[in-house]
């Protein structure tokens, strides 16, 4: 079954056609990648999904429910989470708060029980500590958990908006460029952790990444983007011999 | 003992120069008292706190004055600031005379211990009736500043008029601080308004007077007491000429004075401003109060300032049942040649 | 209203507005560069009249109390006051550069009083006559009387404005000043020299306050401490309607906020007391419809 | 898992409990509560104000160092309660303690008016918003007849409790003690829950915060509203104090010293605010010996505090 | 000549908020070679780059540049002698003009037939830029920013050039040409310094290499060396930065 369906999208600034036309699915379970030249648009695409832009026709569905045009906190109580291309963390406050924070939308107490004391809401809190625990040491940086958020490594940083994203309980989870500025033995790490995001945790897993090796490896499925149009939408080895694919993005090899 | 007065006037603040006025005319009063031997044997100290003309800071300067245990306070030049104050003094039974605040306010909201040595608004409104009257004034436009003392003078004076039979061309406010009233005095000439009245202070007049005649406003002009100060002539300049004011009694208009207004630039390097004259009246009217009363005892100077019948430079302080002024004090003068002269 | 009226009002407000617009510019140009809300420029503002005041009663001796000493006082407060903006800089700002914002603004604040309190203390809260002779002289269309005082007035703003936009668009060091207010560090590493573009902007801006408190002295004839203040809020206020940071802005801002607050004392039906609650409701209606001012940037972040 | 979690240490206590913090913090409570005891009236009277500015810079911090909106017209909040209280109860013959929920009503409606609209503007614009709100406020309260216009409200009614009427200024110093350690309690609770690090996190990066599902508008409109609550509570109690207010006590300088309050002592922390609080009543009354001089030496005492201690006197390590 | 060493660092230390990041880093860069800082996260190859270009001031050691001692001078007075930085994260201008950000990097230059003739050399490179040059440089995509990036630096004319992370965000295709462009910059006889996470696309073209961690160089040689010693590198750029 599809959990995410893109129709006919189209999206522009200005004079700037940025997305044409694309229609795509993600099936729930899976791992699919984004690919494409640099300004193809897939940022674009992640910013429309997560309501970041207005997209300016088409549809786009969650789960059988339609997300067009809602705001972002909306479609992310509805299950969708992301990371940025640019890393958005809560720099000054700490790791562990950044990872409670993807809980907000799944917990409900307000001021004014905050200000009574209520022991439900004395509970929740106390849930949402554990989940942002329980999500920091999923993607191994809980011993960090009191630290600035600003200060931990790039590597580091990186997970740790995974967790948030994850802590928001989603059914489907935007990367863009979950690896750049890693290196080879941190780009490993993550493979593994893609996987145990979906494997263990049941996410669907839709990601933008310009390190071939890795898509190759985690996807089944991979979306080719090209000024704004998809040119190519299948598995892995069909891609990387499209001709097409190859002209536009991977180029011919040495 | 020494005696302990309190003056409490804007030491800073947008009016600083008027209470700086004050405090000086106030003390130059008390030495000369002091230096005549005291009151009943005792000299008379004065400490001096600032309320900036912000109801806050008066409050605080009014607990400073009553904690120091002084006998008597004098002061008060904003009538915004002096409102709340009055609540402390009067549970503290703490005689105060008022100096240049004048909202009618004032009056209801005294417990008994308060004295208005100014003349309320509504004297003034009478006495600006008159003036316009005298010089067949029928529209007139009124002009305040929008703080307590020029609307309350403002609206009394255009209640006075309307039922005096004249008419209400223009009912405008400015802001203090402003300098451009460009688009006020637009306003008012297309009313067709015979007359402005400026019930704020000087700055804003001299402003105001001056645009007024540069758009060619040809009808009369006329101020509240606040534009009694040597800086309007010297601001308003030739537009000033044949301006009508509502004048406290200042130096310059008090045969008496002379003398005061010579010692006080000497003392002080500055020309005495419009409250100077009463305010130095009201040093003199509280040692005398001290005088008759024959002791420091505050019930007792209460009862002798009622009894007041003080004759000083700026004229007589005798007060009503209300503690208000008999007699008001102010009286229209006109700017001939760069001067205020009194008008027939 | 007649149309009489209608233009007068247009006159007025449009004087008024090429001070506010003249003085909304520094406010601007110093916001654009490091962010900083500037309380202490309506200061400035007020300090280059007192300078200008005091040249003007130094020149006067030889030169009279016309145009030229007018001018004289112009040029030297422009100069005077653009270099206490400098020190004013250097010693209460660029310490804070690292600061958080508001912290700064602070300091700004602790600046304007500075500036207001020791002109208290020097004057003793006194008004001063700045008496010209420029005279009334001028055109009449129809009712409506403009003087040549106000006709050079509106030019001398315009030009000036005119002046900074080009600097700042054409010049090297104009785009040198957008770029140390997006990104100090990568500023550095083109070659600018950062702390002399954030001099050279508070001179700027400091310079033409000076020169609109001069010229309001000038025309107004009165100097006070407390001038400062209210122009100051006018100021910021027309910065922002007009996209903080954006020149053409700040002069527009400028224009309408005098216009606005013109047609605002006129208003049928109640009188101008409402003035103030005309203006702002006003600029909060357009703030909500145009939530970056006349020609501000928008600022969509990309994420 | 879970049970991992339950063993972590227990560094993730919030910093507030610290002794360090903890046992100043006691022994100036103690010194506030027997202050009336040994101090004149004077004193009292300034230590009163004192604690109005606690809670006003309180109320304020939620908007500006929690939720990091810069308002500059916070007064207005203040004046909507002192006004609310003062006409229902010099008017209409209100029980005071009945005013209070009126007046919290008020301030919610004026923040949900001016908020809803324009929270969404970048701080900038934000700021002249609510300098204009503030204007606005002060200017309607001038120039209605209802409000006293310019020379405002006199005679409003001191309260009762339980029989007793607050009178002296030891009484109404000892109302604003009760209402500044509440509002204190409130913030404390507040900052510690899942809506204060929302303000967080919306102030530190909005569009991150959207996207973990975060509605902006509504987290900063909550701050908001809820410092305009505190603001009219105590515009409220100081109402009944002077029993006379006007709108000189509203201006913009008013706004702008309360914020002086929350920046001076330290943005975002309780301790820091309440300190800046207490200090921008006490510095003027220290000055005074310093007369027409008063405003220079203050603003240079100012400006060294901020020039030292950059971000504030006692900081939060967040900031 | 053609030994001469143009760029070189003498055990500098650098701190942040007095934390140390470098802890005596040592290096040189002889003139038109294409030398590679590798290193893990955190390892300190930018923090090398910023104490190099002045960003941050070094608490102790020297920076000699083209046989002048540059530790003292300010960071806006090297682009004018030939050393100029291209930062990690781009830091383009986002609310000015492809050309103005372009403009820019040529600010310490006063002639403007000369600033004409460098543009025309980098809208050449890039020709993407001169497509938009009169758009915003903030709505550029990633990779769009990062060739601007370094087209501003190629204005200021550099004799060294100190590249962070060029390929950062890159498609694979467009790697391979900033890395020719790269190439073909050295060629022109730009000095380059390049810090790559890559050290397979970094040693590739490296004349020669050091490798960082922890604040420390650990390795050095030609850069065929090092490629040939994968592992070794490897065994440096994996660990996980102390
Ligand atoms: N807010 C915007 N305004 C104008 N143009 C935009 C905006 N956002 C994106 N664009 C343009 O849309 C195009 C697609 O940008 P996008 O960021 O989606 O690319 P991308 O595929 O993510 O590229 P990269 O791999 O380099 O990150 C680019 O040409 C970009 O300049
Ligand atoms: N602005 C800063 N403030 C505080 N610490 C910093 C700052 N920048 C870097 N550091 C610290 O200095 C050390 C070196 O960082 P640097 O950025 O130089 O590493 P790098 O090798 O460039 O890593 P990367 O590959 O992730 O870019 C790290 O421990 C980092 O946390
Ligand atoms: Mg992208
Ligand atoms: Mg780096």
């Amino acid at each position: 079954m599809a959990l995410l369906k893109v129709r006919d999208l189209r999206l522009s600034f200005g004079g700037l056609k940025v997305l044409h036309d694309i229609s795509f699915s993600v099936e729930k379970g899976a791992i699919n990648s984004l690919i494409g030249p640099n300004g193809a648009g897939k940022t674009s695409l992640f910013n429309c999904l997560t309501g970041f832009y207005k997209p300016k026709g088409g549809s786009i569905s969650l789960g059988g429910r339609p997300i067009t045009g809602l705001p972002p906190h909306r479609i992310t109580a509805l299950g969708l989470a992301r990371t940025f291309q640019n890393i958005r963390l809560f720099k000054e406050m700490t790791v562990l708060e950044n990872a409670m924070s993807g809980q907000h939308c799944r917990s409900r107490h307000g001021i004014v029980s905050a200000i009574l004391h209520l022991p439900a809401q004395r509970r929740e809190e106390e849930a949402i500590r554990a989940a942002g625990m329980r999500w920091l040491d999923f993607v191994g940086i809980q011993q960090h958990a009191h630290r600035r958020a600003g200060g931990l490594s790039y590597g580091d940083q990186r997970r740790l908006e995974l967790a948030r994203a994850l802590a928001s309980a989603p059914e489907l989870i935007l990367l863009d460029e979950p690896a750049a500025g890693l290196n080879e033995r941190e780009k490993l790490d993550l493979v593994h952790l893609i996987r145990r995001i979906r494997d263990e945790t049941g996410v669907t897993v839709l990601l933008i990444e310009h390190d071939m090796g890795l898509v190759m490896q985690v996807s089944e499925k991979i979306v080719v983007f090209d000024y704004g149009q998809k040119i190519a939408d299948g598995p892995p080895e069909a891609v990387r011999a499209d001709p097409r694919v190859i002209e536009a993005y991977l180029g011919t090899e040495e | 003992a020494d005696i302990k007065i309190g003056i409490v006037a804007p030491m800073t603040g947008q009016l600083a120069s008027e209470g700086q006025d004050m405090e000086n005319a106030v003390k130059m009063a008390i030495d000369a008292v002091n230096a005549k031997g005291g009151v009943n044997g005792d000299k008379i100290t004065t400490t001096t706190a600032d309320d900036a003309c912000d109801p806050q800071q008066a409050v605080t300067a009014g607990s400073k004055l009553v904690s120091e245990g002084v006998t008597a306070i004098v002061g008060g030049y904003c009538s915004g600031a002096v409102l709340p104050t009055l609540k402390i003094y009067g549970d503290a039974g703490i005689p105060f005379v008022i100096i240049g605040a004048n909202s009618t306010k004032l009056v209801a909201a005294n417990q008994g211990n308060a004295f208005l040595a100014n003349s309320t608004g509504d004297m003034q409104a009478t006495t600006a009736v008159e003036l316009f009257k005298k010089n067949g004034f029928k529209k007139i436009a009124v002009v305040d500043e929008g703080d307590a003392y020029s609307s309350d003078l403002a609206k009394l004076t255009a209640e006075a008029f309307k039922s005096a039979g004249g008419e209400i061309a223009a009912k405008e406010t400015t802001t203090a601080g402003e300098q451009d009233y460009s688009a006020v005095v637009t306003k008012i000439k297309s009313n067709g308004a015979d007359a402005v009245f400026w019930t704020a202070y000087h700055a804003g007049g001299a402003l105001l007077t001056k645009q007024l005649r540069q758009a060619g406003f040809q009808g009369g002009i006329v101020l509240g007491d606040g534009n009694n100060s040597p800086e309007y002539l010297e601001i308003a300049g030739s537009a000033g000429e044949g301006v009508y004011l509502l004048s406290p009694p200042t130096v310059d208009l008090l045969s008496g004075a002379a003398d005061f207004k010579a010692k006080y630039k000497e003392t002080y390097g500055r020309d005495a401003g419009a409250y100077a004259a009463l305010s130095h009246d009201v040093g003199d009217l509280i040692a005398d109060a001290i005088t008759r009363a024959k002791s420091v005892d505050q019930k007792a100077i209460i009862e002798a300032l009622k009894a007041s019948d003080f004759k000083g430079l700026a004229g007589e302080i005798k007060f009503t049942d209300k503690n208000t002024l008999q007699t008001s004090n102010f009286r229209p003068v006109i700017a001939k040649g760069g001067k205020w002269v009194a008008v027939e | 209203m007649t149309l009489d009226l209608l233009i007068q009002q247009l006159v007025n407000g449009l004087i008024v507005g090429s001070f506010y617009a003249l003085i909304a510019l520094g406010y601007s140009m110093v916001f654009g560069v490091i962010k900083l809300l500037n309380f202490a420029h309506g200061d400035i503002y007020m300090n280059g009249a007192f300078v200008g005041l005091i040249v003007f009663s130094f020149v006067g001796i030889w030169v009279g109390n016309g145009w030229l000493g007018v001018v004289c006082a112009l040029l030297v407060s422009m100069l005077v006051v653009g270099l206490l903006g400098v020190v004013i800089e250097r010693f209460a700002y660029r310490p804070m550069r690292n600061a958080p914002r508001l912290s700064i603004l602070i300091t700004a604040l602790g600046a304007s009083m500075v500036l207001n309190g020791t002109a208290l203390a020097l004057t003793g809260g006194r008004h001063y006559a700045f008496n010209t002779d420029l005279g009334f002289a001028g055109v009449d269309i129809s009712t409506v009387h403009i003087t040549y005082t106000q006709m050079v007035l509106v030019a001398a703003s315009i030009a000036l404005m005119a002046g900074m936009q080009a600097f700042v668009s054409r010049t090297m060091y104009g785009k040198a000043m957008r770029a140390v207010s997006i990104d100090m560090g990568a500023s550095r590493l083109m070659g600018i020299d950062v702390d002399r573009v954030i001099a050279l902007t508070f001179f700027m801006g400091s310079a033409l306050a000076a020169g609109g408190g001069v010229m309001a002295g000038a025309y107004y004839g009165s100097v006070h401490f407390f001038m400062g203040f209210i122009m100051g809020l006018k100021a910021f206020t027309a910065a922002v309607i007009g996209g903080i940071g954006s020149v053409p802005g700040a002069m527009l801002g400028g224009l309408l906020l005098g216009l606005l607050e013109a047609f605002g004392s006129s208003l049928p039906f109640v009188g101008s007391e409402w003035r103030d609650v005309f203006v702002f409701g006003t600029l909060i209606l357009f703030l909500v419809f145009k939530p970056t001012g006349l020609l501000g940037r928008s600022v969509v972040e990309r994420v | 898992m879970t049970d991992e979690v339950r063993t972590m240490p227990a560094t993730a206590q919030p910093r507030l409990m610290r002794w360090s913090v903890v046992l100043p913090g006691l022994a100036a409570l103690a010194c506030a509560l027997v202050l009336p005891q040994f101090a004149n009236a004077y004193v009292t009277e300034v230590a009163t104000t004192a604690l109005l500015y606690v809670v006003l810079c309180l109320g304020l911090n939620i908007v500006v160092g929690y939720a990091g909106l810069l308002d500059l017209g916070y007064a207005a909040f203040f004046a909507v309660g002192a006004y609310t209280s003062g006409i229902l109860t010099a008017e209409f013959g209100f029980n005071f303690w009945l005013t209070i929920p009126v007046a919290m009503a008020a301030a919610c409606v004026a923040g949900i008016i001016i908020g809803a609209p324009t929270l969404r503007l970048r701080s900038d614009y934000l700021a002249i918003v609510t300098l204009g709100f503030g204007e606005i406020v002060r200017i309607i309260a001038r120039n209605l007849d209802i409000t006293g216009g310019a020379s405002g409200l006199i005679g409003i009614e001191r309260p009762e409790i339980f029989g007793f009427k607050l009178m002296q200024v030891q009484h109404f110093y000892y109302a604003f003690l009760v209402l500044a350690l509440l509002t204190a309690f409130v913030c404390l609770s507040v900052e510690r829950s899942r809506m204060g690090r929302a303000w967080f996190y919306v102030r530190y990066d909005e569009d991150a915060a959207a996207g973990i599902g975060i509605n902006r508008v509504t987290a900063k409109l909550q701050a908001y509203m809820m410092g305009a609550v505190i603001a009219s509570v105590a515009g409220c109690l100081y109402a009944a104090k002077m029993t006379a207010i006007s709108p000189e006590s509203f201006t913009f300088n008013q706004s702008l010293l309360i914020l002086l309050g929350v920046v001076l002592g330290g943005m975002g922390r309780i301790p820091g605010v309440v300190l800046g609080a207490v200090l921008v009543a006490l510095l003027p009354e220290v000055l005074r010996g310093a007369g027409t001089y008063r405003p220079l030496v203050t603003a240079v005492a100012l400006l060294a505090i901020m020039l030292f201690r950059p971000n504030g006197l006692w900081p939060d390590k967040r900031v | 000549m053609d030994v001469e060493i143009v760029l070189s660092a003498d055990r500098i230390v650098a701190r942040y908020d007095g934390i140390e990041a470098l802890h005596g880093v040592s290096l040189s860069v002889k003139r038109g070679q294409i030398v590679a800082l590798l290193g893990a996260n955190g390892a300190g190859k930018s923090t090398t780059l910023r104490t190099l270009s002045g960003l941050v001031a070094a608490s102790s050691g020297s920076v000699r540049f083209l046989g002048e001692d540059i530790t003292r001078v300010p960071a806006h007075r090297l682009p004018h002698r030939g050393l100029v930085h291209v930062p990690e994260g781009r830091r383009i201008f986002g609310d000015m003009t492809i050309k103005e950000n372009l403009d820019l990097g040529s600010f310490t230059l006063a002639d403007d037939v000369e600033r004409r003739r460098r543009l025309d050399h980098v809208f050449e490179l890039f020709p993407i830029l001169a497509r938009r040059q009169n758009g915003d440089a903030r709505n550029l995509s990633g990779g769009e920013q990062q060739m601007l990036a370094i087209g501003r630096a190629l204005m200021a004319a550099p004799k060294v050039l100190l590249l962070d992370e060029p390929s950062m965000g890159l498609a694979p295709q467009l790697i391979k040409e900033v890395m020719n462009i790269v190439q073909r910059l050295n060629r022109e006889g730009v000095t380059i310094l390049l810090v790559e996470q890559n050290s397979k696309v970094a040693l590739k073209f490296a004349d020669y290499g050091y490798v960082l961690k922890a604040g420390r160089v650990v390795l050095e040689g030609p850069g065929s060396d090092l490629a040939s010693n994968e592992a070794v590198i490897s065994a440096y750029l994996g660990g996980v930065a102390a």
